[in-house]
């Protein structure tokens, strides 16, 4: 019998992946699909409890989730764009200068 | 100075790629070396000499009959003008009179030959915007003409049709009724291009202010043919030093307006109607006589030297013959084809185009490699 | 048991089957097709007028050698033909071929899986093939090949939106998003969608084209331009999945048509009484008439047409095609509201 | 039982392909596990009978999001090796500590501090739910549907001047 915590260890296991490759990851691509797999996370947390507690409201939530990443996903994507074009590097740890 | 440090910092990467020699429409063995950001051409770089064969040093050791042979594999799709060009000028070098039945035997011939060479630059060039059928269309009709020659001579792509002083044969039985056929049937089949391409939205597009030279650039750069009569310049051999039995026809030379490649394609589309009346003028008109003037059995032209110059389907085609009187070839060879001249704008039109109009562009110039690379 | 697992499987089998085939016998037709609007005869050596050259081709395709660069990325370079071929063919799940009939004493729906999503699913899963597309160029390590998939991606991307607004507009119209009930909307109504809305289908048909990457927008395998696009450096067998995998979106972007705008297994004039003979043609045969005929015009319309130019094709999309597409879905909102 | 294997299936390929999205060399394989992590997810929604979330799941994150990704990984033709350079004042293994921390965090949360929340509205989950998502989508939560509308077009504006070459 498959109950809700084992979907709450499924989403928190995969949170934490998620946190390790925000932490260990230098190359910023990686991070922010490492910062999807979070939200993803969320969004499993956010279906299984729909489906537990059989209300539809953990679905509308989710969809809003899905929004949040494209939008993060695009600025995100447009941020590394831009910082490639100066820096050649897409490295975290050499943009630790604000300015340059 | 600020822009000049800041330009290589803000450039996303400048792609180089290779197009060539093996790419499906070079148009033979061109290779262009083009600098892309993103996919529009900064730079382009045409490297040649890919199907260089010495032609010019190797007509140095060859006696005069045998170079009409060697032209013939200049431009391989137009081998009759080549033969032409090459004759005159022995004729023009050893004041030789052609009599006027081959001089009307050769205008038809190299009309034909206009009209067969201008038929594979429309099939190519639409198919390499992608209109494969023009390309079936065009090959099937070339294929007519290429056995009106074949009847005439024998063969079917190096005709070596022509010789110093006239022609080697007479026109066949029947054959003149055959060419008249075939200038029927070929004004029912332009409308059919018309229809699939000037007519064609995606093809006025993909041709319209495309590669616009104008007529100060097209004469600097030394275009010409119906590039250089596409910007809008009136310039045609066949008018301005009539040769062969021009200046006994009446035509019309067709003059573009902006230059860019839609002109271009309307010019040679309006090429074919008048190399029609041509030979519809010059086959009824076929004057009785000799086809061969009298020519000394070994051709050793008196010292001296001498430029002659044709319109060749892809433009002015020029031999510049030194004759040291003496041997029996010539002391120095020189061709100006075509080509060659034209693909020198091919930088300059590509700039700031799009990768796809590189392949336009190449066929808007009608280039054969042959030719450029001798 | 039967009902559950042997039957669907049947159903997958013979489906799979029946897509494969087509796919060979759709290039031998477009090949003929081609070759008659160019006043050619087309293949004509292998079997009576070139009946068998499919299968000449495949295996010549099965036989030849299959090269993997040397610096190309081997798992992806392997993996991006099949990527592109799994979504083309597991979208005719939710494809209804007929009505339900009954054989044999049990009730044989026909489709595979009545999804209550369908259509959104064939939107999905045509998503995923686009990676086998930028994943093949990129993995190539070839200039070529990353222009062309970028160039790939890029239309595909564009005109997805297009194509997914004009399925906004039947699904306002149908209120449904299974593919049987759209089929069944249409009964209803006693119209094909096609003739309620002709602006979709218009697009949808524009958009179809462009994602198949069929002529006039077949810029990603541009031969003139980008050698073969972004399979220049594939050969073999997995060459012959990304083939196979063009003709089945094709088979897809008609069937789904059919479905959409042209009543799927519903014959024409139901209700013109001197045409009711109509009606005894098998539903499956009427559908698969409709599927053919969307497919002659996608060959019709490669022999006619020039190519688009990138920027042109971006335009086109982005300009035109989307703001109307969202247009058509404000005045269908409209109409629905007020009439 | 179905259920169970479905769980326990997909569950080890959610996290074995997060595990290899974290830990792949080349980017572009990272993204391939991205997609196909988000895939294992899709299907994990239909055995939660969420069909419409399933697939915009796919249809959003896999072919759109990560196609994004894809072209920015392919757009960034690194010279070397992005994460050649290290920060010497980098401590890889804090992130580690902390990201257990993180997970011990989590689970104490669900194991400790779990109790049914009351919900209202929603009104049931039928299998089918389409309609019913719709309804509550444009009835119920317009607002920050309208919102999240808004939000995609300031992302969008911004993620064009970001990328945008020259201004």
């Amino acid at each position: 019998m498959i109950t809700i915590t084992h979907y709450m260890v499924l989403s928190a296991a995969l949170f934490t992946l998620g946190v390790i490759g925000v932490m260990t990851r230098r190359n910023i691509i990686i991070i922010l699909m490492s910062i999807e797999l979070m939200l993803n996370a969320v969004n499993i947390n956010f279906i299984a409890f729909s489906y537990h507690l059989q209300n539809a409201i953990g679905q509308v939530f989710a969809v809003f989730v899905i929004v949040v990443a494209a939008a993060e996903a695009a600025v995100g994507l447009g941020i590394i764009l831009a910082f490639y074009r100066n820096k050649e590097t897409v490295n975290i740890d050499e943009m630790s200068l604000m300015r340059w | 100075m600020q822009t000049e440090t800041l330009r290589p910092m803000f450039d996303t990467d400048e792609m180089v790629i290779n197009m060539g020699p093996q790419h499906p429409s070079t148009h033979g063995v061109l290779r262009l070396i083009l600098k892309l950001d993103g996919e529009r051409v900064v730079a382009c770089d045409p490297v040649i000499g890919y199907l260089h064969r010495g032609v010019e040093k190797l007509c140095e050791s060859r006696d005069y009959t045998q170079i009409v042979l060697i032209t013939d594999r200049m431009d391989y799709v137009a081998a009759a003008t080549n033969n032409l060009g090459y004759v005159e000028t022995i004729e023009k070098l050893m004041s030789i009179e052609v009599p006027r039945r081959a001089r009307y035997i050769r205008t038809i011939l190299s009309e034909l030959q206009r009209v067969a060479s201008h038929l594979l630059w429309l099939g190519t060039h639409a198919a390499d915007l992608g209109a494969l059928t023009v390309l079936l269309f065009s090959l099937r009709e070339r294929e007519l003409v290429l056995d009106l020659f074949e009847e005439y001579c024998g063969a079917r792509l190096t005709y070596n049709a022509m010789r110093i002083g006239g022609q080697p044969v007479d026109v066949p039985p029947g054959w003149d009724k055959k060419v008249l056929a075939f200038c029927d049937q070929q004004e029912q089949k332009l409308p059919e291009y018309e229809t699939l391409l000037t007519h064609n939205r995606i093809f006025v597009e993909r041709t319209k202010d495309i590669g616009i030279i104008s007529a100060a650039d097209a004469i600097g750069i030394g275009l010409s043919g119906p590039p250089l009569r596409a910007s809008g310049v009136y310039r045609d051999v066949r008018k301005d030093e009539p040769y062969a039995a021009y200046d006994e026809m009446e035509f019309d030379v067709p003059l573009g307006v902006k230059g860019d490649t839609y002109d271009r394609y309307l010019v040679r589309l309006e090429e074919f109607r008048q190399s029609l009346r041509i030979i519809r003028q010059a086959m009824p008109g076929l004057p009785e006589g000799p086809i061969m003037a009298k020519v000394p059995r070994l051709i050793k032209p008196p010292a001296g030297e001498t430029y002659h110059a044709i319109e060749a389907p892809k433009g002015e085609l020029g031999y510049f013959v030194v004759s040291d009187g003496k041997s029996p070839s010539p002391h120095r060879f020189r061709v100006r084809p075509p080509s060659f001249c034209n693909l020198q704008a091919l930088p300059q039109l590509v700039k700031g185009h799009l990768v796809a109009d590189v392949v336009a562009l190449i066929g808007t110039i009608d280039i054969v490699l042959g030719e450029v690379d001798r | 048991m039967v009902e559950a697992i042997i039957l669907p499987l049947v159903k997958i089998v013979i489906v799979l089957v029946a897509v494969l085939v087509t796919v060979m016998y759709i290039v031998l037709l477009e090949r003929k097709v081609q070759a008659w609007v160019q006043v050619r005869l087309g293949p004509m050596r292998v079997g009576p007028h070139g009946i068998l050259q499919p299968l000449a081709d495949v295996l010549k395709l099965f036989v030849k050698e299959d090269i993997t660069p040397v610096k190309a990325d081997k798992w992806v370079f392997t993996a991006a033909p099949i990527i592109v071929l799994v979504p083309a063919l597991i979208a005719f799940a939710v494809i209804p071929f007929g009505k339900t009939v009954t054989l044999f004493g049990t009730t044989m729906p026909g489709y595979i899986a009545d999804v209550n999503v369908g259509l959104l699913y064939i939107v999905s899963v045509a998503g995923i093939g686009i990676y086998g597309i930028i994943l093949g160029g990129w993995s190539s390590n070839s200039k070529y090949p990353l222009l062309a998939s970028l160039r790939a991606s890029a239309q595909l991307i564009s005109y997805e939106i297009a194509v997914t607004m004009t399925l906004v507009t039947v699904i306002m119209l149908s209120g449904t998003l299974s593919m049987v009930g759209i089929v069944d909307a249409q009964l209803a109504k006693g119209w094909w969608f096609g003739f309620m809305q002709p602006v979709a289908f218009a697009i949808y048909f524009i958009g179809g084209l462009a994602e198949t990457n069929r002529a006039p927008f077949d810029l990603p395998e541009a031969e003139q331009e980008l050698v073969a696009g972004f399979h220049t450096e594939y050969s073999g067998m997995r060459f012959a999945f990304y083939f196979l995998a063009e003709y089945a979106n094709m088979i897809v972007v008609s069937t789904v048509a059919t479905t959409l705008f042209l009543g799927g297994w519903l014959a024409p004039f139901p209700n013109v009484p001197a045409l009711s003979l109509l009606g005894l043609v098998p539903g499956w045969a009427w559908f698969i008439l409709k599927t053919f005929l969307f497919l002659y015009v996608f060959l019709w319309v490669r022999a006619t047409l020039p190519r688009y130019r990138y920027d042109q094709l971006m335009r086109l999309g982005w300009k035109w095609l989307i703001p109307l597409a969202i247009l058509n879905v404000v005045v269908t909102g409209l109409l629905k509201v007020l009439v | 039982m179905v259920e169970a294997v479905a769980f326990y299936s997909l569950a080890a390929l959610i996290l074995g392909f997060g595990v290899l999205v974290v830990t792949a060399k080349s980017t572009v394989h990272s993204v391939l596990f991205l997609v196909a992590d988000f895939l294992c997810v899709a299907a994990l929604y239909v055995t939660l009978q969420a069909q419409f979330l399933a697939v915009i799941q796919v249809m959003v994150y896999a072919g759109g999001i990560v196609v994004l990704y894809l072209f920015v990984v392919m757009l960034v033709n690194l010279k070397r090796p992005p994460e050649a350079h290290s920060d010497p004042r980098r401590m890889g293994r804090l992130g580690l500590v902390m990201a257990a921390a993180v997970m011990v965090e989590l689970v104490a949360i669900f194991a400790l501090g779990w109790s049914k929340p009351e919900v209202t509205g929603g009104g049931g989950l039928s299998p089918n739910n389409v309609e019913q998502l719709g309804r509550l989508l444009y009835q119920d939560y317009l607002i920050p549907f309208e919102v999240a509308s808004v939000l995609l077009l300031v992302a969008m504006i911004g993620a064009i001047v970001l990328a945008k070459r020259e201004l």
